[in-house]
């Protein structure tokens, strides 16, 4: 690493940009987590794009010279033309581009939407909300004439992509958000060049484990009798949740979290994406939940299966982009 | 090269690069060739990459087609090979050994079905060859990721355990120790003989049923290979194919063979209890024989009736008696298992018919202990008066029912499997009766009247000329048996008659016997302990009712006998004699051979979130505490693949059935279809 | 980014602020100069939408907290708290005292922590280390060297206990999940109880101790006073905040509470009311809507009584509120208006943009203040009270918190199943929208002028000018060093560049 | 604005020369069986079905279905033993809670459900196998093609939206 620094002639340091796309922020600050380690990372790298903390703009990017930046973490989805601007952008501009974040990785929350329609989206923001003034039905343009020029504001897609939809893709870092720890270790990994060769299917910073890896709670090897939503009963403690019925995304989510919502008594939701080789964490979750009812009739499945109230919300909360299908029709 | 843990893995794709395929398309004759264009599929095949071969034959399966495939396995080098011929289920093994024999990995071969599945079904003939081009497409894409695979091998103990002391369960133990081979049979009655003793004569020759059965028992309890436990429960069963441990406690019998005065034993006792043998139409004591010339020819104690008075061993001078015996257990080692567990005859539901209201409503296996000379009656029917008996037969109770029609079981289900037996043994026992009575009047009400064996036909007709009355009627409006009004009958049996157009016939009966259908005896812990199929008519489920017809799915477990549905004496027999023999073959192997079709689980990705444990219907998997992940048992697994499906990480892959391969051969079957 | 055949019309130049940095989320200035130099108009655009009101529909309900949490990963566990109201109301619930001391614990302490970042990170630099001091020092770390290692410890001291603080309640400290319909997820045992106890007491004290550096480095600083009371960072808006039932600022519960531009009081209305009150415009050129006062009416991007445009920052929350509900920080928050309106009992408001800053740190303490009485509750530990299984069948609900940027309102309507059918989202930093447009129209025409040389310093003034609304969603800190210099491109008509500015 | 982001939704069914693509996953024993029969007795069925083999229906990997669509299939089957009839016992239990399941998840993402059969054909049930054949194939056909694969390239799956990249 350092040694290809020096060949971009900077001052030995790495360089490193964060860039977010179609996400909340909260990749930002989960970066900021590594807390003390902050200091440190200083010491061996420069910051040379991170929109929300430092005052770099879109010019100075393209006035970098190609493969400049060492790395560059690139967070969120691509939810318009301006992010797949500037992932092509940065793409160029970068040695190793990171998909950073579940939205990158897998389109994250914001890829529900690919489970809706571009008027539907419209419609709710614009046309159809209890707070509208809006007798014009004014909806965003691209380009709008003001009496001085015009304003451009970039063009909404029809659904979210990953960050690997539009370019390639060096590594992935998974989770909402990720760890720190996990992605100091990474980040030292990297600034070591331990990380494995460089591969759009290499997720980094977590395991290849399932989330029930790191769960305290206990197995009982009981089929599930009855499914319950998360708020209409109490979890017995120390139980595995799915077992009681709760739907827990656990058995199909990659490690790396530290079972964080298990221990805080709701099931999890995914966020880390798929585990071991799969690639569609929906299908591989409906494969095993399937497997475990409590039901000897096609009936009582049935029964069963009715109570599942939103089998795409709940098995693709995160991974709608990164799924087989990639949204809805 | 053999595949090593592990390498089953989803992207098991290593062998993609060097694949060299030969596709053989097979003509059979015009059979596929007269609708699929072959030599098209042929050429067409030939471009994809890999495919070093495409050629056609006009019998591949013929000697000339076999040699062809194993000269171009040595010719062309091929390491991977395609038949597109017949189903599988034809001749996927013929293929296998063919290419084995050209020293070619035999799982390296692929079969694909262009007959039944193209040819026979299709009209088009154009789209027909394009369906074969895209189903051979697929095997290419497949056969990429296919990895050499070795039979699984198992060393089997040399010992066969058969479960059942029935007609079948004597003929399978006799048929093994004949081939030398050492058998445990184990009965949980105190004496050997099951239904068939309970039988007087056999059609179609009508020898006696006991003497016929009595030279088998004797066969078996004198052959020096033959061990025999009676009174013995089946408590549990572990292991495997080869290495089975069944553990089996023993009741006392409370006699012993230095018993002199049985009759003096058995006179002295005071309990009485329902007679089962006479199927409750006589009593018994608490210490009883079976029936003359029983085997064994010693008394046994019914300890649910017998109060331990101690009468008995007062009587016989305390000689031969032990009322204070305590059962044992112990374990048997075998490395197969027969299961004979045989039938029970239909139980009529309460007032089916009136069964169970009038005590002169019975089942023929009640009649047939009526006419026994030794039976309850002495062989005496019930009369009328002076009269002729008038009995009326009704055919078809607890068999062939119909949803809707009939009521249903307690198991939720109707009957709607036809029994088989009861028609010839009803009109065989009507015979029998006329012989004695021939002034008895006697009437059939049936469906159908199905005496299909060798001979069995002949007793419609001799019935028929002897004046027995046959009415037919709809299955969906069953005769009806009431109490007779005017009262010189005891009832009326009312029934339209197809026979006569659907007239109504109504019919006095001093007798109404009702031919009852059979249903399995009730094994239900059997079948969790040895993870048995059981078919919706509930009898046991073999893994193939043509090619493989008294194997269970569960390797080293075999049927003898009506476990597996009806059968008369003589089907039992040749069934026994089948699971014998299939016994003793994998018995004289030493060893088994399975495919290798099993799941394996990848330690690396394997989580041990169990969700795999609850799944395996064989209970192959189970969880290593020690590394926390779970292991399948090669032995226990037999290749069903629920696991792979369930396993949340695809940490759990199928030998022959693995991701990668299943996935290959649907992408290229859509190969094109994504331009629409 | 304004793709370069964009056009502009003859006789203006544009310069593009493009983005807007230390602004999460996505923004944009574009700044029309005519051919004399002077400013004509300016453009504040936030050129992104990513639909959460229409992809929360057809989810449950007792989702949405953890879903909606993800709008905005700096103040996730404000949407949290607002949409568990959100869904206590839609299914009726009234929560268990413990429920509610406990979110309100939670709530405070986190905010905390974010008013925190914002002060130090965010606009600290601007007055420690000075507007248009060496843009290389003007960060925290700049902050830092200038008053003290010691300080760069607590602040981020600061920030991990209040993010251990996070994790105690809610398992995840970024993006938590803990507050669920009927309350919370789990309870509070006694050890956590004290662990939270020092954190706080840690958090009380800093925030005196920030109080304090305030004063010392900006107030007894004339430049920057004149800067905040005569710069060009005034607008006489209304103010919004939630109160409790004495008018005193609360964040987590409570009436919404809207004053004029004098104090006098317009309204004050239940969160399910919100209706009644706020209305959105919808501009063609900028994917966020402008929610203004209905009674009032929208009459553009102006200011003053007659327009709609009202404000929902600390500041506001104050101008809006009779006082605070903890003792230090209520004297800070009369030292606050006798400085600023002269007139302690807080009647008048304080429209200074640059102020807010100072509000800021009036809330920090008085979060840190509430956040040690709720801690100190009896009930605060209890093993059972802290939720409650819903009973009612599920309908409708708003539930509203003040998020550090404003008042946050989520308001849902869900079938007989408690399946979502309708969201409706006004977010806190949505509130200032216009304020902000405003704000930056405002700084630029009173700092560029024919004539004047545009420096970075100055251009940083701009930026003040909606920094001081903490226009997060996201901006964490500016902790890194290593700025490049920022070019602002002109181009004429054609597009062609004409002039580039350098730092 | 929303209609210029609208891709064209619709492939129309008439597209030349189209014909269904069907995918049908069958355990071995009964189904496939049950297929060959329907074969041996000569019955005739539309050859727009491609039979993939495997030893239990329980094998059936929802991701395998998943797949098919995406890559293009216009319809997918699924056949195993009858409940009770199983070879492996309790495989096809499975496949009786995953598939309704599936299927909820699949009509949810707008892929009507005709297009994903589950049926139970035993290997004596080769006339059902050929009526199920028919019927699927006419129902898909009336539907039309998916086009999975092109309607989510067109949405900039795998490549993106944008023709020419920014500042090139």
């Amino acid at each position: 690493m350092s040694e290809k620094t020096d060949k971009a002639g900077g001052n030995g340091k790495l360089k490193i940009g964060m860039y977010w796309a179609a996400s909340c922020g909260g990749c930002d600050i989960s970066l900021l987590e590594i807390g003390p380690h902050i200091l440190e990372l200083i010491e061996v790298a420069d910051v040379v794009l991170w929109p929300c903390a430092a005052d770099f703009k879109y010019q100075d990017v393209v006035n970098y010279p190609d493969q400049f930046i060492d790395v560059c973490f690139f967070n969120g989805g691509v939810r318009n033309s301006e992010q797949e601007e500037i992932a092509r952008l940065l793409r160029r501009k970068s040695k190793t581009l990171i998909a950073y974040g579940a939205c990158a990785t897998d389109g994250g929350i914001p890829a529900l939407a690919n489970t809706k329609t571009v008027e539907g989206i419209f419609a709710a923001s614009y046309h159809d909300c209890p707070s509208l003034d809006n007798p014009a039905h004014v909806e965003p343009q691209p380009i709008t004439q003001s009496e001085y020029g015009e304003l451009e504001i970039p063009r909404f897609y029809p659904q979210v992509l990953r960050l690997s939809d539009v370019v390639e893709v060096d590594y992935q870092i998974p989770g909402c958000p990720p760890q720190a720890e996990r992605v100091w270790e990474a980040i030292l990994a990297l600034v070591g060049g331990q990380l494995p060769a460089r591969n759009s299917a290499v997720k980094v910073a977590c395991f290849d484990k399932s989330v029930c890896d790191e769960c305290p709670r206990e197995k009982r090897k009981v089929k599930i009798k009855e499914f319950k939503r998360p708020h209409e009963a109490m979890a017995e403690a120390g139980w595995c949740l799915l077992e009681q019925g709760f739907i827990c995304m656990g058995p199909a989510t990659r490690s790396g979290c530290g079972a964080l919502c298990v221990k805080a008594n709701l099931p999890c939701r995914g966020c880390y994406g798929p585990s071991g080789e799969v690639q569609d964490q929906g299908a591989a979750m409906i494969g095993a939940l399937g497997s475990i009812l409590d039901a000897s009739t096609e009936e009582r499945a049935r029964e069963m299966i009715d109570h599942i109230v939103d089998p795409v919300g709940t098995f693709y909360r995160f991974t709608m982009a990164s799924s087989d299908l990639k949204g809805r029709r | 090269m053999v595949e090593t843990p592990g390498s089953c893995s989803g992207s098991g794709n290593e062998h993609e690069n060097d694949a060299r395929i030969g596709v053989f398309i097979c003509h059979c004759g015009g059979n596929i060739s007269d609708v699929v264009d072959v030599k098209r599929v042929a050429d067409e095949i030939g471009k994809l990459r890999g495919v070093v071969l495409s050629t056609t034959q006009m019998f591949v399966c013929s000697d000339p087609g076999q040699g062809l495939i194993e000269q171009k396995i040595k010719e062309l080098g091929l390491n991977r090979v395609i038949v597109a011929a017949c189903s599988p289920t034809l001749h996927q093994l013929t293929f296998r050994r063919t290419v084995a024999r050209a020293g070619l990995n035999q799982f390296l071969f692929e079969h694909i079905n262009v007959r039944e599945q193209v040819s026979w079904v299709s009209e088009d003939k154009e789209l027909a060859t394009q369906k074969a081009t895209r189903l051979i497409r697929a095997a290419v894409g497949r056969v990429q990721h296919l990895m050499p695979l070795d039979k699984r091998r198992i060393a089997i103990h040399p010992t066969a355990l058969v479960i059942g002391g029935g007609i079948a369960g004597l003929v399978a133990a006799r048929d093994l120790a004949q081939r030398g081979m050492k058998v445990t049979l184990v009965e949980k009655r105190p004496f050997l003989g099951g239904r068939v003793a309970q039988l007087n004569t056999l059609f179609p020759t009508g020898e006696d049923a006991r003497e016929a059965l009595n030279k088998v028992i004797e066969d078996v309890v004198n052959h020096p290979l033959v061990t025999v436990h009676t009174n013995a429960q089946i408590l549990d069963s572990e292991g495997v194919v080869g290495d089975f441990r069944t553990r089996i406690r023993i009741e006392p019998r409370g006699a012993n063979e230095h018993l002199s005065y049985r009759g003096n034993a058995i006179a002295a006792c005071p309990e009485q209890t329902i007679n089962e043998f006479d199927f409750g139409l006589s009593q018994r004591k608490a210490i009883y024989m079976a029936y003359p010339g029983c085997y064994p020819p010693i008394p046994a104690i019914d300890w649910h009736t017998c109060t331990k008075c101690g009468k008995c061993v007062w009587a016989v001078g305390g000689k031969g008696i032990d009322l204070t015996e305590q059962p044992r257990e112990i374990t048997l080692h075998s490395g197969v298992i027969v299961l004979a567990t045989g039938s029970d005859p239909y139980e009529p539901l309460y007032g089916e018919y009136g069964y169970g209201i009038f005590p002169r409503v019975i089942t023929l296996p009640q009649l047939i202990r009526l006419l026994d000379p030794q039976g309850p009656t002495g062989g005496q029917l019930p009369r009328n008066g002076g009269g002729p008996t008038r009995i009326a037969f009704i055919h078809c109770v607890g068999a062939r029912q119909i949803e809707g029609v009939n009521q249903r079981q307690p198991d939720g289900k109707v009957k709607d499997y036809c029994a088989r037996t009861c028609c010839t043994a009803a009109l065989h026992t009507a015979l029998e009766i006329k012989q004695q009575h021939p002034e008895a009047v006697i009437a059939n009400f049936y469906q159908d009247i199905r005496t299909y064996g060798r001979g069995h036909e002949a007793y419609y007709e001799r019935a028929s000329e002897s004046g027995i009355v046959f009415v037919r009627y709809d299955p969906h409006h069953r005769p009806m048996v009431e109490k007779d009004p005017k009262g010189d009958s005891a009832f009326v049996v009312k029934s339209h008659d197809l026979l006569t157009g659907g007239l109504d016939v109504e019919m006095p009966a001093d007798l109404v016997v009702l031919a009852t259908g059979v249903v399995p005896h009730d094994i239900s812990e059997l079948v969790g302990m040895y993870h048995c199929a059981v078919g919706s008519d509930s009898f046991l489920l073999e893994v193939h009712p043509k090619l493989r017809p008294v194997e269970l799915a569960v390797s080293g477990v075999f049927l003898a006998g009506c476990c597996q549905g009806p059968m008369d004496v003589t089907e039992a027999c040749a069934a026994a004699s089948a699971a014998a023999s299939k016994a003793a073959a994998l018995i004289a192997q030493g060893q088994v051979e399975m495919d290798p079709f099993i799941a394996k689980v990848d330690e690396e990705l394997c989580t041990g979130c169990q969700t795999c444990l609850t799944v395996c219907p064989y209970d192959a998997i189970t969880r290593e505490e020690t590394r926390g992940i779970a292991v399948v048992s090669e032995a226990r697994c037999t290749g069903c693949g629920t696991c792979v499906a369930t396993c949340p990480s695809n940490a759990i892959q199928q030998f022959g059935f693995n991701d990668a391969q299943v996935l290959a051969e649907v992408k290229a079957l859509l190969q094109g279809a994504a331009l629409g | 980014m304004t793709s370069p055949h964009v056009k502009t019309n003859e006789g203006y130049r544009r310069i593009s602020i493009d983005p807007v940095t230390r602004l999460e989320g996505h923004g944009k200035i574009d700044i029309f100069l005519d051919k004399d130099g002077e400013v004509a108009d300016c453009y504040f655009q936030v050129p992104e939408l990513r639909g959460f009101e229409k992809f929360c529909e057809g989810r449950p309900v007792e989702e949405l907290p953890r879903i909606t949490s993800r709008i905005c990963g700096v103040c996730p566990e404000a949407h949290m708290m607002a949409s568990a109201k959100a869904c206590d109301a839609v299914y009726k619930i009234n929560l268990p005292l413990t429920a509610k001391l406990l979110r309100e614990l939670q709530y405070n302490i986190f905010f905390v922590a974010d008013h925190t970042t914002h002060f130090y990170a965010l606009a600290g630099p601007d007055f420690v280390m000075g507007p248009t001091s060496d843009p290389a020092t003007r960060n925290l770390i700049g902050v830092v060297r200038k008053v003290g290692l010691e300080v760069g410890g607590k602040v981020i001291k600061c920030r991990q206990w209040g993010h251990e603080a996070a994790a105690i309640f809610g398992g995840k400290p970024v993006n938590p999940i803990n507050a669920i319909p009927g309350g919370m997820s789990k309870p509070i045992t006694s050890e956590e109880r004290a662990r939270l106890d020092e954190i706080v007491a840690f958090m009380v004290e800093f925030a005196k101790f920030t109080l304090k550096l305030f004063h010392d480095v900006v107030l007894s600083n004339s430049q920057y006073l004149d800067l905040i009371l005569n710069g060009p960072f005034r607008h006489e808006t209304y103010s919004m905040g939630l109160v409790d039932d004495k008018n005193r600022v609360n964040f987590y519960d409570g009436k919404v509470r809207v004053v004029d531009p004098e104090g006098r009081e317009l309204c004050k209305y239940a969160p399910a009311d919100y209706t009644k009150v706020v209305a959105e415009r919808v501009e063609p050129w900028t994917y966020l809507k402008f929610p203004y006062l209905k009674q009032v009416g929208w009459k553009g991007l102006v200011d003053g009584k007659d327009s709609g445009v009202y404000r929902a920052t600390p500041q506001a929350r104050l101008n809006a509120a009779d006082g605070m509900n903890s003792p230090e920080a209520q004297a800070a928050y009369e030292e606050y208006f006798e400085t600023l309106t002269g007139d302690r009992s807080g009647k008048k408001p304080v429209h200074h943009t640059l102020a807010i800053h100072w509000a800021r740190l009036v809330e920090l303490l008085n979060a840190a203040e509430r956040a040690q009485e709720l801690l100190r509750h009896p009930e605060i530990t209890h093993p059972e009270n802290y939720r409650v299984l819903p009973t009612e069948v599920p309908s409708e609900g708003v539930g509203i918190v003040e998020a550090p940027r404003g008042t946050l309102t989520h308001h849902y309507v869900t079938d007989e199943k408690g399946i979502v059918k309708k969201v409706n989202l006004i977010v806190g930093t949505t509130n200032n929208h216009a304020a902000i447009c405003m704000s930056i129209k405002k700084a630029a025409q009173g700092l560029i002028h024919k004539g004047v040389e545009v420096t970075e310093g100055l251009l940083n003034m701009i930026e003040m000018a909606f920094r001081a609304y903490d226009p997060c969603y996201g901006c964490a800190t500016h902790s890194l060093p290593g700025q490049m210099p920022l070019r602002v491109t002109i181009h004429d008509a054609e597009g062609a560049v004409i002039a580039e500015l350098k730092r | 604005m929303a209609e210029a982001h609208i891709v064209q939704q619709e492939v129309t069914p008439a597209a030349v020369g189209w014909e269904p693509r069907i995918i049908a996953f069958l355990c071995y024993w009964c189904s496939y069986t049950g297929a060959d029969a329907a074969g041996t007795a000569r019955l005739k069925y539309p050859p727009n079905v491609d039979i993939i083999r495997v030893m239990c229906s329980g094998r059936i990997d929802p991701e395998l279905i998943t797949t098919a669509f995406a890559h293009g299939a216009d319809g997918v089957m699924v056949c195993g033993c009858h409940i009770g009839d199983c070879h492996y016992i309790s495989g096809n239990h499975k496949t009786m809670a995953r598939m309704p399941l599936l299927k909820r998840t699949l009509v949810d993402l707008g892929i009507e459900p005709d297009r994903f059969v589950h049926e139970w054909v035993s290997a004596a049930e080769g006339e059902k196998f050929a009526r199920l054949v028919r019927e699927v194939t006419e129902r898909v056909r009336r539907l039309g093609p998916l086009g999975w694969p092109q309607r989510m390239r067109e949405r900039g799956v795998g490549c993106g939206m944008s023709l020419e990249p920014w500042g090139a």
